[in-house]
């Protein structure tokens, strides 16, 4: 025991949470990441600036996660990687080419002793110390809901869509394009910029008056100017943009897939006996659920559904309260918390893929036989 | 526009010889125009507030319209404590008090400066608007934010402009009289 | 040519990449050529690029890799510099408590300009200095979010702290304890399960009246400490926070409101409000050494110094490989029609180098010299006397390497290959001073100029037929050259050895013209 | 590739004893202040402001096209101050660039269209992209690279960014170009 305490002190693990738009990179056992920074590369061959995850190839890719890794490590963690143990946070149902590159790279380049996958919905939930939640992890390009009961994730009633804050940008460039700005004023920064500083989620009754059309129209909120700092022009943000762009998550439809039904849906997917705790703890993750407003219309909305869609009036009995968790710290690094969780105990010893497991078959296992985090201990 | 060039420097203003002055241009008393500083005033006249420090290459314009013509009432007026850094280009409508121009930055017409605002170096502003008070333009992006803590003043090295530049530049001569002037108009 | 500008001549690198020379390295002991891809990078040194002190790497690791001194704008990320100011120190009832005022902390984001009565100079004869830190690019200063002025420059900026800590570090304690308790569970389990195998007690043995006796003896515990890990969980609740009232009806002010950039700057609280921005500690940077990936050897090592511009080691491919320069070609490119290009090929080293340049790979063994065996080539890596002596470097000896890349070969020219060999004289730094006079000698035709270590070739070729009006013209080209080896693996042996090394060059020479028609 | 001959009229450049050459079209205030150390290059427009303070170059350095070498202030509570400026051999001073540093190191490239701030402090062997801004009293250390966005790469060791031969390479540059930098031929006539 002394050896391994003193190895920790040592080396604390790498706790990387790499996201479709932004990556959380920090230490094991630290409470918030080191770095937050854009999941871009800027190619040391080209010196081009390019998003981690545009690639051709394979090696494509291969080259951007070293170019990206390296400056992970020498620029902002200042740590070698060599022989250093990592926690990894992915996405359950990402692509495989992915993480079997992503551990290409780290043991074949940089040479690392261990890798530890852990998945994002489950390894957040650890933040609460529960070991039941419905967690919903809204990201850059899709929101994806997990049922988790007693530190198992229920894989059936997983349920993903596509809009995340990559919808939500195309929905503001939509809506400004419409009002006769100029497309080529708003680039990604520009319209993400747009959204954090302006945007938030309505509530209820104004969304739906404005739906339903006709005279009594709420006043919109308030419109902004925003200044296009780049090409030095003035955009104005008109108040009903600004509180409707999020309408995209809320649109009703006959797919039933906006974000009240997806949650729905998915807690009806699982087990009677566990609906309830489902219910009463439900857990918003990832950088676009920090949005003003979101939990309060998803409560409204949910209630709403409960007592007016015959659907799941039929589905739901008794009493539900639909209850939500606070995180510690800020929700678009709450996967990279439990990550760092993760990484400060044993279990980075016993449930990580070690290099010479790895170089044996060049092969990640898949996550569904790694890491598990069960607080209740089975 | 005005056959020949009158230029008007009030007494203890400091202007070298070495810099480009056209037009109908007044400068208040306690300016600092350096070597190769360009003055352009071709749409009216330029009256230039006290103590304003134009340094080299420096090109502060009044450019005609297109189609129109010099019009003595159209002035373009700088007020005081305004320090134009080298090689910045203003040709803003109107500018205020105590503002800053840093290097090579580009202020187009249309803008207007209102008091204490600076526009970093390097930043082009195009696009027509009022910079508020206590604006700063500032970044590779050109943010803008307010400034809360007041601009230094300039007066320290105004003082000192107006000691050293004369031992090493010609410069041109107060030539205009306020008090006497007054009684002429 | 601006010195930015990204060279024409490009060598294929040992791993298959493509580089400029002054990117790549060379290894004296494999001897290869090397680039930052295809080496590993070390951490040498952690400094300050600002104040640009050295930090020894356990402080930097205490320090979370930040400067102790130096702080960074928390609007635009630049540095911040303090500034002084005197206040009267006595406790003049108007003005003093003016200059304090500023202090009232209102972190609503309704940032109040505060009187600035600082500067202005005080007619109270004791002052002191105090200082703020003021940001020069965006004129954001400590003042503007009201922190206290302080009574020295560095050192008592407060920390904003992490409002959650204390929660986090009660949820690392809990899960370290369950996931131990599993584990010894596991072990229990296990020992359980497994028929007992010793004849002898064992003081880890815990059943057993003997074992159990003598551990009371020596003041063990007699049973696991089973403290079972408690942590109250958190609750989930019904009550969410709602919008705000007035953001229906309230004009929102975006210079109040942060940017995502400044969020991110500050990850812990991510402010939203300007208000809250606060001083971040500037990250440290370091200086990296690089180390061949083959024989474990240094090629680049720095002086550990921040200010320092030395190298201990500095194995740069330009002091060892002959360096091709394209000077220009001689004819405007027009597809297929033939053409001449000027290359000025320096030698950086001091022996005399023979040198080809021939269109298809040498063969392996081609090796010019008399004295050389292939030993020093096929030396095995692994068993080089470090690797066997050190304990530490056994995880390295089975150390992953990256694949060898094909090099991709862009050549779309067909080029003359120089009829014979040519010899370009050793580096004398001595020569550059003096006049000295070429002795009219015998040279090959394509030589076009020769002085010192330079020469300069005239290289024949013809651009593809088929290139469309404006593509790129890339001669592609093997050059041999001998290189003596000072360093040798083979300790026996004193004399430096030669080698037939050789290096695959590409030139860009330019894009097509129109056919001359 | 080899730098391209740059040429020059024998009338436009004044060629000193210690080998400077000066065009006729710059202003050098105070000239008394400015030291040339050799081989230095001042091209047509470049402003020194030697009335100023002290400017002092080391050898070799290349002054670009309308370029402003201004020495920095600092205001004090009493006065302002004017401090001399240092630049060390080797150093590249693109055209256009407003420099208005503290010191700087040898072997610096400072790119077309830079401004460095009021003291700066630019270490050896650092490069300053074209366009990039420095605020005032930024420190470039050596082997960093300061880029147009404002972001600081690079750091001594790291293969990209800075060529970490970049003392080699700065000498060579700024002697080839010193050796390039040549009077336009008489015209056979």
């Amino acid at each position: 025991m002394p050896i391994y305490e003193s190895v920790m002190q040592e080396k604390p693990p790498i706790v990387l949470d790499i996201g479709t738009a932004y990556t959380k990179l920090g230490f094991a056992a630290e409470a918030y990441p080191r770095k937050i920074m854009p999941t871009e590369v800027v190619m040391t061959t080209t010196g081009i600036r390019k998003r981690l995850f545009d690639y051709g190839t394979p090696e494509e890719l291969y080259d951007q996660l070293v170019d990206f890794l390296q400056t992970i490590f020498f620029k902002h963690l200042l740590v070698s990687p060599k022989e250093r143990k990592f926690v990894l946070v992915e996405n359950v149902f990402g692509p495989t080419v992915l993480r079997e590159t992503l551990a290409r790279v780290l043991f074949v380049h940089f040479d690392v002793s261990s890798v530890m996958f852990v998945p994002v919905h489950l390894i957040a939930l650890s933040t609460l110390a529960v070991p039941t939640a419905l967690v919903i992890d809204i990201g850059y390009s899709e929101t994806s809901v997990m049922p988790v009961f007693s530190g198992v994730q229920i894989m059936g009633a997983f349920k993903d869509q596509s809009y995340g804050g990559k919808a939500v940008h195309a929905e503001i460039k939509r809506q400004l394009v419409e009002t006769g700005v100029k497309e080529s004023l708003l680039t990604e920064s520009v319209l993400e910029d747009i959204k954090v500083r302006t945007c938030f989620v309505t509530t209820m009754e104004r969304a739906q008056a404005r739906a339903k059309g006709g005279e009594d129209q709420p006043t919109p909120a308030p419109g902004v100017d925003y200044i296009v700092s780049d090409n030095d022009a003035v955009i104005q943000v008109p108040g009903s943009l600004r509180e409707a762009v999020y309408e995209i998550m809320f649109e009703p439809s006959n797919e039933r897939d906006s974000l009240p039904h997806l949650i729905l849906r998915s807690i009806l997917d699982c087990t009677l006996d566990v609906r309830r705790a489902l219910v009463e703890s439900v857990f918003l993750v990832g950088g676009g659920s920090m949005v003003q407003g979101l939990l309060a219309r998803l409560r409204q909305e949910l209630h709403h559904l409960l007592a007016e869609d015959p659907f799941y009036a039929e589905r739901f009995h008794g009493e539900l309260q639909f209850k939500f968790f606070n995180a510690i710290g800020k929700q678009n690094f709450t996967a990279w918390l439990g990550g760092a969780l993760c990484g400060a105990t044993d279990l980075i010893q016993t449930r990580s893929l070690v290099k010479e497991t790895y170089l044996k078959s060049e092969h990640v296992p898949d996550w569904s036989n790694l890491c598990d985090n069960r607080p209740t201990g089975s | 526009m005005p056959s020949e060039n009158r230029i008007k420097i009030l007494p203890k203003a400091v202007v070298c010889e070495e810099s480009n002055l056209r037009g109908d241009i007044t400068f208040s008393s306690g300016c600092v125009v350096h070597p190769s500083a360009t003055v352009i005033a071709d749409a009216g006249p330029i009256i230039i507030g006290e103590n304003c420090i134009i340094e080299e290459y420096a090109t502060i314009a009044h450019r005609l319209e297109p189609g129109a013509s010099w019009d003595v009432n159209n002035i373009l007026s700088i007020g005081n404590h305004n320090v134009f850094e080298v090689g910045c280009q203003v040709e803003a409508s109107r500018i205020g008090d105590k503002n800053v121009f840093e290097s090579k930055c580009f202020v187009g017409r249309g803008v207007t400066v209102s008091n204490g605002c600076a526009v970093g170096a390097g930043i082009k502003i195009h696009t027509s608007q009022l910079l508020p008070q206590n604006t700063i333009v500032y970044g590779e992006q050109g943010l803008q934010r307010e400034a809360i803590d007041k601009q230094g003043s300039q007066t320290l090295q105004i003082d000192f402009l107006r000691k050293v530049l004369p031992n090493y530049h010609h410069l041109r001569k107060p030539n205009y009289d306020p008090k006497k002037a007054r009684s002429v108009v | 040519m601006s010195f930015m500008q990204p060279s024409p001549v490009k060598y294929a690198c040992s791993c298959g990449i493509l580089n400029p020379i002054n990117k790549l390295f060379f290894c004296r002991h494999c001897p290869k050529l090397h680039c930052g891809f295809c080496v590993t990078h070390e951490i040498e040194s952690h400094f300050c690029s600002n104040c640009l002190e050295n930090i020894p790497s356990t402080e930097a690791k205490h320090k979370k890799n930040c400067c102790a001194n130096c702080f960074d704008c928390p609007c635009c990320q630049h540095t911040l510099s303090a500034r002084a100011s005197t206040v009267p120190v006595v406790r003049k009832s108007e003005e003093s408590k003016d200059v304090k005022e500023p202090k009232d902390g209102d972190s609503t984001g309704e940032a109040t300009p505060p009187v600035p009565a600082s500067s202005k100079p005080s007619a109270v004869p004791t002052t002191k200095k105090m200082y703020y830190l003021s940001c020069l690019s965006c004129r954001w200063t400590t003042r503007d979010v009201g922190i206290p002025d302080q009574g020295v420059a560095t050192g008592t900026w407060p920390d904003n702290e992490c409002l959650y800590q204390a929660r986090f570090n009660a949820l690392v304690e809990y899960f370290q304890a369950v996931v131990l308790q599993e584990k010894q569970e596991k072990l229990e389990f296990m020992r359980r399960k497994a028929p007992k195998q010793h004849k002898f007690p064992s003081l880890t043995d815990r059943t057993g009246l003997t074992v159990s006796l003598i551990r009371r003896q020596i003041g063990w515990n007699d049973k696991v400490p089973k403290a079972k890990a408690v942590i109250t969980p958190a609750e989930s609740t019904s009550e969410v926070e709602g919008l705000p009232a007035n953001i229906f009806t309230e004009q929102p002010n975006l210079r109040n409101v942060t940017t995502i950039a400044q969020r991110h700057s500050q990850p812990a609280d991510q402010p939203t409000a300007v208000g809250s921005l606060y001083p971040q500690r500037r990250s440290l940077w370091i200086k990296r050494s690089l180390r061949c990936r083959q024989c474990e050897h240094n090629l680049i090592k720095p002086e550990y110094h921040p200010t320092s511009i030395k190298y201990r080691i500095q194995l740069f491919a330009s002091y060892h490989v002959p360096e091709v320069v394209m000077v220009r070609c001689e004819q405007p490119l027009v597809p297929g029609k033939s053409n001449a290009i000027l290359l000025k090929l320096t030698n950086p080293t001091m022996y005399d180098m023979t040198i080809r340049l021939l269109t298809a790979a040498p063969p392996e063994d081609a090796q010019v010299s008399a004295e050389t065996t292939r030993v020093v080539k096929e030396e095995p890596i692994s068993s080089s006397p470090l690797l066997k002596t050190v304990g530490i470097t056994l995880s390295r000896q089975n150390s992953t390497r990256e694949v060898k890349r094909e090099v991709i070969d862009a050549s779309n020219a067909e080029i003359v290959p120089l009829e014979s060999e040519f010899v370009l004289s050793q580096r004398d730094d001595s020569k550059e001073f003096d006049e000295y006079v070429q002795l009219p000698t015998e040279e090959p035709k394509f030589i076009v100029w020769r002085k010192g270590n330079k020469v300069l070739v005239r290289l024949q070729f013809t651009p593809a037929e088929e290139l469309a009006f404006g593509t790129d013209v890339v001669l592609g080209f093997f050059m041999q050259y001998t290189y003596v080896n000072t360093v040798t693996n083979a300790s026996e042996k004193k004399e430096p050895t030669t080698h037939a090394l050789h290096s695959r060059v590409f030139i860009t020479a330019g894009a097509t013209e129109q056919k001359a028609t | 590739m080899e730098i391209a001959d740059t040429y020059y009229s024998k009338d436009e450049y004044v060629e000193t004893a210690s080998g400077n050459k000066v065009s006729r079209h710059t202003v050098l205030c105070g000239s008394q202040n400015i030291v040339l150390n050799g081989k230095v290059i001042v091209q047509s427009g470049a402003i020194i402001r030697g009335d100023l303070a002290n400017v002092r170059t080391g050898r070799y350095c290349v002054i670009g096209k309308d370029s402003v070498i201004r020495p920095p202030y600092k205001q004090f509570s009493k006065g302002i101050a004017f401090f001399p400026m240092h630049i060390g051999d080797h150093v590249f001073v693109g055209e256009g660039a407003v420099v208005s540093a503290a010191t700087i190191g040898s072997c610096v490239y400072i790119g077309k269209n830079a401004i460095i701030g009021r003291r700066c402090v630019l270490k050896d062997c650092c490069v300053i992209e074209d366009g990039a801004v420095l605020p005032p009293e930024t420190t470039v250390s050596s082997y960093m690279r300061y880029t147009a966005r404002g972001t600081i790469e690079g750091g001594q060791g790291n293969p990209y960014f800075v060529p970490a031969a970049m003392q080699d390479e700065m000498i060579n540059y700024t002697k080839s170009f010193y050796e390039h930098f040549v009077r336009t031929p008489a015209p056979a006539s």
